[in-house]
């Protein structure tokens, strides 16, 4: 495909002209050693302005809490600065000067490093996302592989934290999050394996190449895996419907109930911040990366990939605002009953059809018949595997009989006692 | 629309079904003998003409002389409601026989009258202070525990230091 | 180790690795021994990085940090008497005994071994590894997995209570 | 199997200092692992000894008190009041009064369910939306109770005879204004959550009480009509004319929380009946008889109740001639509610507890008193 994306370092559709252009003009009057300093030095600060932190800020706290107060029928934080754009800023303040308090009988030294625990894989997941077609940090082979390792790593800092904090709630917030994160990361590994299979790289660049080489997008040839990888990544990342692990209405707050000020508040921010890196994650694997079939020709493809990044991001906001919470056990049985068979089919499925890709001669079209066949063999899946457990649609009506006089007992079996 | 019953009429209906358990009746209530009254409001309860299956109120009164225990019956199939009272006379350690078993629901509001007035009640599973904690002085909704200031206090004993119980004001009894 | 910038990360990951092993032994209280194991743990993956070894760093994180520390961890935090002090025993002196002979047969095995310091890529990437266990190496592979699915079968047969055997299995939203 | 491998059963408050108790209420849980096999409720945090006070007070100073017990649904607690006093001393209230104090009653009704449905919601882990939609039809109720009253919460309106003041002119458009929304907000609410897979799976099967034991353990209001018992007190012991009013009692099907969240939110579309009935028909007149303020009821005692939000709400009064109750006792619907917590709660898990407690739907303030 021939691109118009220019070398020209004033050529914004790609940053990664500016950094090289950077990076040659300090090899040329320092030693090479400085270059490889400033090189991931210029990787995170072009990362954090452009993505981590507009979007921690004003999507992740400004913007969820706007979006949800419309969803409540209220108006969100409208206050300070420009329609209270500022608000995150005034949080941070607050949180900075609050006391940080630690209670008498926690275990001080941990409850003092969980939250640098939490932050730091925070940071390293960003670095193999490819923000676009040469907009990657570290090009890891085994891309896919770190980021799913990395990712397990906040469920230590969280159950330290829930550990240390020598508080009951705490305590269940921990064992919660680490089962949760256990029994989800099975088939979340599983679909990602799917992925693996099917696009034949484990390096997220590569995955990308393979979805703008063939025109479509993963979430098309995957449906399956796409909704185990969304109900999965939202289960590891305690968001609604799945926030057992900080339930506030069960467990006060979970891991979190003992702690206050800027330790709280960097849990707090950087649990936004796996949302995103997941978001971003996801956007990277099933939506295309910063492709757009064509349309990253003139539009910047960061620019992009940031707009599905926080597409999915929305999606997180959508359900955390209008879902209720699970129950853990029925949390469990979900993951191990339903999304395993599940994610297990889909790897088969895609398996099969990866080696019948290798075997025809069709080409690059084959793809749109694999779509053809999966989006229906999904649906069917999941209505058939739903059906075998057991479950049916609630007969029971959501309208309560209606009587007419007070008086003596309405049998409970009798359907007909009361009209609608 | 309720059926509120008079005292004799349900003086009459308990003494159809457990003989000798009135000891008398007013016009709004019927004041059961102590000794029978469990048995006679068990009876009421599942008798199908008096059908009291709900107990829709139970507390206590401190009449001076004595305490009255006051349960409002209720039946929701004959929708009719009937007041029957047990007495207490023994002031210092009053004691009734704990209808706990006859319903359920009346568990929580003997353990509320226990905590306020002190009536004892025999045969409750787990009658202990709801509302005040353990070891408060007294109970409060007696006449002798003055609220008003002005008045000692002897719930605050603990506090002054004084224990002097007041002597009881002199206020008519119904 | 060609250049400056993979001698320092060689050194911090060795005092890294180093330290955090000695925090396993010394420390008395067992979480705290496990989170330096997890800190050891991390500095081998870090050794992989520096070998061009990524996805077994990966794998060593994803199974021994993610699972097997937290495995770890919940035994722990599961097992009523060991939240407490990892209590002197008798077991000290044979445990130095046996950490000295090992340490002896490593060095041994260390000096008598010739490393291979040639620049050729050591060809582990994914795919090798997925040809290597599913042809050569698939019998060990296959009896592994089934070791495992055992392994998980017991646990939960253990734990498993005499209520919920009678409970009918298919249930997706209970 | 199952002895190799014990757990050890702990303590766990939930309470009083928790978001789900709504209020300083605490529930001593004993639990394995998840599974609750205890629970003990510790009250009178909130204890503020109303029964004694009432003693030393006129009858008409005792009205602001009953606002305060149950401080959601202050109307419907002065008018629990007012009736027993009236009862005791032969007083007759005017239509005007009547037909105004039902309109309250039940615009009380409405406000107060609109929180105890939305809480049950926010219980349920629906994360605060269900609940301010609610809120905000909640407000307008509120602000109809300012009008009219002068206060929003504890609005110290119904006097013994009547009401305090009679209607502001513009009532009655606004609470025609507030009718048509208020169906909305229902009918969203109930779009949410009825139909919910997720709600069904917490709420369905979960704290089921059956009738007998229902009825058997005094329960009433919602608690009890959820279990299938078709039992209101508006029906049944007509007060203040609800006998003019044509409305249905909903009922549940087998007791669970589900049941009672659903018909809470039938009592809301009856209510909203109810106020559209009785706003047509508003008779003329006076809204109050004269009282004198130092009411000295005949001897005797009565016991008056009423259909509050939460249930049967009673009032037992003992007069002695004198100016105040010789004892003032409150039926607390909330309290006799709770007494099978431990029937609703063990043998479920701790997201059952929370949620069997949100659908009793208690106020501390009315518990403890």
């Amino acid at each position: 495909m021939p691109t118009l994306v220019t070398d020209h370092w004033y050529d914004f559709r790609d940053l990664s002209n500016l950094s090289r252009v950077i990076l040659e003009g300090i090899d040329k009057v320092a030693p090479y050693e400085l270059a490889y300093i400033v090189a991931p030095i210029i990787g995170f600060v072009a990362a954090f302005v452009i993505f981590v932190l507009p979007s921690q800020l004003f999507v992740g706290v400004y913007g969820e809490r706007r979006i949800i107060g419309r969803m409540q029928a209220r108006k969100g934080p409208n206050r300070v600065g420009p329609f209270g754009l500022l608000q995150p800023v005034a949080d941070a303040l607050k949180l900075l000067q609050k006391e940080a308090l630690t209670p008498t009988a926690a275990d001080k030294t941990l409850m003092w490093a969980a939250p640098v625990f939490f932050v730091a894989p925070a940071v390293l997941l960003f670095a193999v996302i490819p923000f676009g077609p040469r907009m990657v940090f570290a090009d890891v082979p085994a891309g896919l592989i770190f980021f799913i390792a990395v990712s397990g790593l906040p469920v230590l800092a969280a159950f330290i934290a829930g550990w240390s904090s020598n508080n009951k709630y705490s305590l269940f917030g921990a064992m919660r999050i680490v089962a949760m994160s256990i029994s989800y990361e099975v088939p979340l590994v599983l679909v990602l394996l799917c992925v693996v299979v099917f696009t034949n790289t484990m390096s997220l660049p590569g995955i990308v190449e393979f979805q703008v080489d063939s025109n479509l997008w993963l979430i098309f040839m995957q449906p399956l895996a796409f909704v185990v990888y969304f109900i999965a990544v939202s289960a590891e990342l305690n968001r609604t419907p799945t926030d057992i692990a900080e339930a506030e209405s069960e467990i006060v707050a979970g891991y979190l109930t003992e702690y206050s000020g800027m330790k709280w508040g960097l849990f707090y921010g950087m649990d936004i911040g796996y949302a995103l890196a997941a978001a971003a994650f996801a956007s990277t694997i099933f939506l295309g990366g910063w492709s757009m079939w064509g349309l990253e020709q003139w539009v910047p493809p960061w620019l992009l990939f940031i707009a599905k990044t926080h597409l999915f991001y929305f999606v997180f906001i959508w359900t955390r605002g209008t879902l209720p919470r699970l129950r853990i056990d029925q949390l469990m049985g979900f993951a191990w009953k339903f999304l395993l068979p599940l994610a297990v089919f889909n790897l088969f499925l895609v398996s099969l059809e990866r080696l019948w890709w290798n075997e025809s001669d069709l080409g690059g079209g084959i793809v749109f018949i694999i779509m053809a066949i999966n989006i229906p063999a999904s649906a069917i899946a999941v209505y058939l595997w739903a059906r075998f457990l057991g479950y049916k649609p609630e007969r029971i009506p959501t309208r309560p009989r209606l009587v007419r006089e007070a008086g003596g007992y309405v049998p409970v079996e009798d359907p007909a006692a009361g009209g609608q | 629309m309720t059926r509120w019953w008079t005292g004799e009429e349900l003086a009459e209906a308990a003494e159809r079904l457990v003989p000798g358990s009135v000891a008398r009746s007013t016009a709004t209530a019927c004041i059961l003998e102590a000794e029978h009254a469990h048995e006679a409001l068990r009876a009421l309860r599942d008798d199908p003409e008096t059908n009291f299956a709900h107990l829709s109120n139970l507390c206590g009164v401190d009449q001076w002389d004595r305490f009255e225990v006051v349960y409002h019956l209720q039946s929701l199939e004959r929708n009719q409601v009937a007041c029957a009272k047990v007495e207490a006379f023994d002031r210092e350690e009053p004691s009734v026989a704990s209808v706990v078993d006859i319903w359920h629901g009346a568990w929580i509001q003997e353990s509320e009258t226990y905590d306020l007035f002190g009536i004892r009640f025999e045969g409750h599973p787990n009658l202990q202070r709801i509302l005040l904690w353990d070891g408060y002085p007294g109970h409060p909704l007696r006449k002798d525990f003055l609220a008003m200031p002005g008045g000692l206090q002897p719930g605050l004993n603990e506090f002054a230091g004084t224990a002097a119980k007041p002597e009881p004001p002199v206020r008519p009894v119904t | 180790m060609d250049n400056a910038g993979v001698q320092i990360a060689f050194w911090v990951l060795s005092i890294l690795t180093l330290v955090a092993a000695g925090g396993v032994m010394v420390s008395r209280n067992l979480l705290h021994a496990v989170l330096f194991l997890i800190v050891a743990f991390i500095g081998v993956a870090g050794f992989f990085v520096l070998l061009s070894a990524e996805f077994i760093a990966m794998a060593q994180i994803v199974i021994y940090v993610g699972a097997i520390a937290v495995l770890i961890l919940f035994a722990i935090v599961l097992t009523p008497q060991s939240i407490r002090d990892n209590s002197e025993t008798a077991m000290v002196g044979p445990a130095i005994l046996l950490g000295v002979a090992l340490t002896a047969v490593f060095l041994f095995v260390i000096h008598d071994t010739t490393w291979a310091t040639d620049a050729t890529d050591p060809g582990l990437s994914a795919s090798d590894l997925g040809r290597a266990l599913l042809s050569t190496w698939v019998l060990p592979f296959e009896i592994a997995s089934v070791l495992l699915t055992a392994a998980l079968v017991g646990a939960i047969m253990l734990v498993r209570s005499e209520t919920e055997e009678s409970e009918d299995v298919p249930d997706a939203d209970a | 199997m199952s002895e190799i491998v014990q757990s050890e059963p702990f303590v766990m408050n939930i309470g009083p200092q928790h978001p789900s108790t709504h209020g300083v209420f605490r529930v001593k849980a004993t639990v394995d692992g998840e599974r609750v096999v205890d629970a003990e409720m510790v009250l009178g945090y909130l204890h503020r000894s109303m029964e004694k006070l009432a003693e030393e007070r006129t009858y008409t100073q005792n009205i602001p008190f009953t606002d305060r017990t149950d401080y959601l649904s202050s109307m419907s607690n002065n008018l629990g009041y007012c009736l027993a006093v009236e009862k005791l001393a032969g007083i007759e209230v005017p239509p005007r009064g009547q037909a105004i104090r039902v309109i309250m009653a039940e615009l009380q009704r409405l406000a107060s369910h609109c929180m105890g449905a939305g809480a049950f919601a926010n219980d349920t882990g629906a994360w605060q939306t269900p609940i301010m939609w609610f809120m905000r039809e909640r407000e307008k109720i509120l602000d109809i109770f300012e009008m009219t009253s002068g206060a929003r919460l504890t609005c110290n309106y119904m006097r013994i005879g009547g009401v305090a003041f009679d209607l502001p002119d513009d009532f009655e458009e606004h609470v025609r204004a507030l009718i048509g929304p208020l169906r909305e907000t229902i009918a969203d609410g109930e779009g949410l959550l009825s139909g919910n897979e997720i709600f069904l799976a917490r709420a369905r099967n979960v704290a089921v009480i059956p009738q007998e034991l229902a009825v058997n353990a005094s329960l009433s209001g919602p608690m009890l009509r959820g279990s299938g018992v078709a039992w209101d007190i508006r029906k049944a012991d007509p007060y203040c004319g609800y006998e003019q009013y044509d409305f249905d009692i909903p009922i549940g099907y087998q007791g669970d929380a589900y049941d009672r969240f659903i018909v809470r939110l039938e009592e809301m579309r009856q209510s909203l009946r109810i106020v559209e009935q009785a706003l047509e028909a508003l008779p003329g007149g006076p809204h109050s008889t004269e009282v004198p303020l130092a009411l000295r009821p005949p001897a005797g005692e009565a016991y008056a109740r009423i259909e509050s939000p939460r249930g049967e709400l009673g009032y037992y009064l003992v007069s002695d001639e004198g100016p105040s109750p010789y004892r003032f006792h409150i039926r607390p619907p909330s309290l006799i509610n709770l007494s099978v917590l431990k029937e609703m709660t063990v043998g479920g898990s701790i997201a059952d507890a929370i949620v069997a407690l949100g659908s009793i739907d208690i106020v501390v303030g009315e518990i403890d008193r």
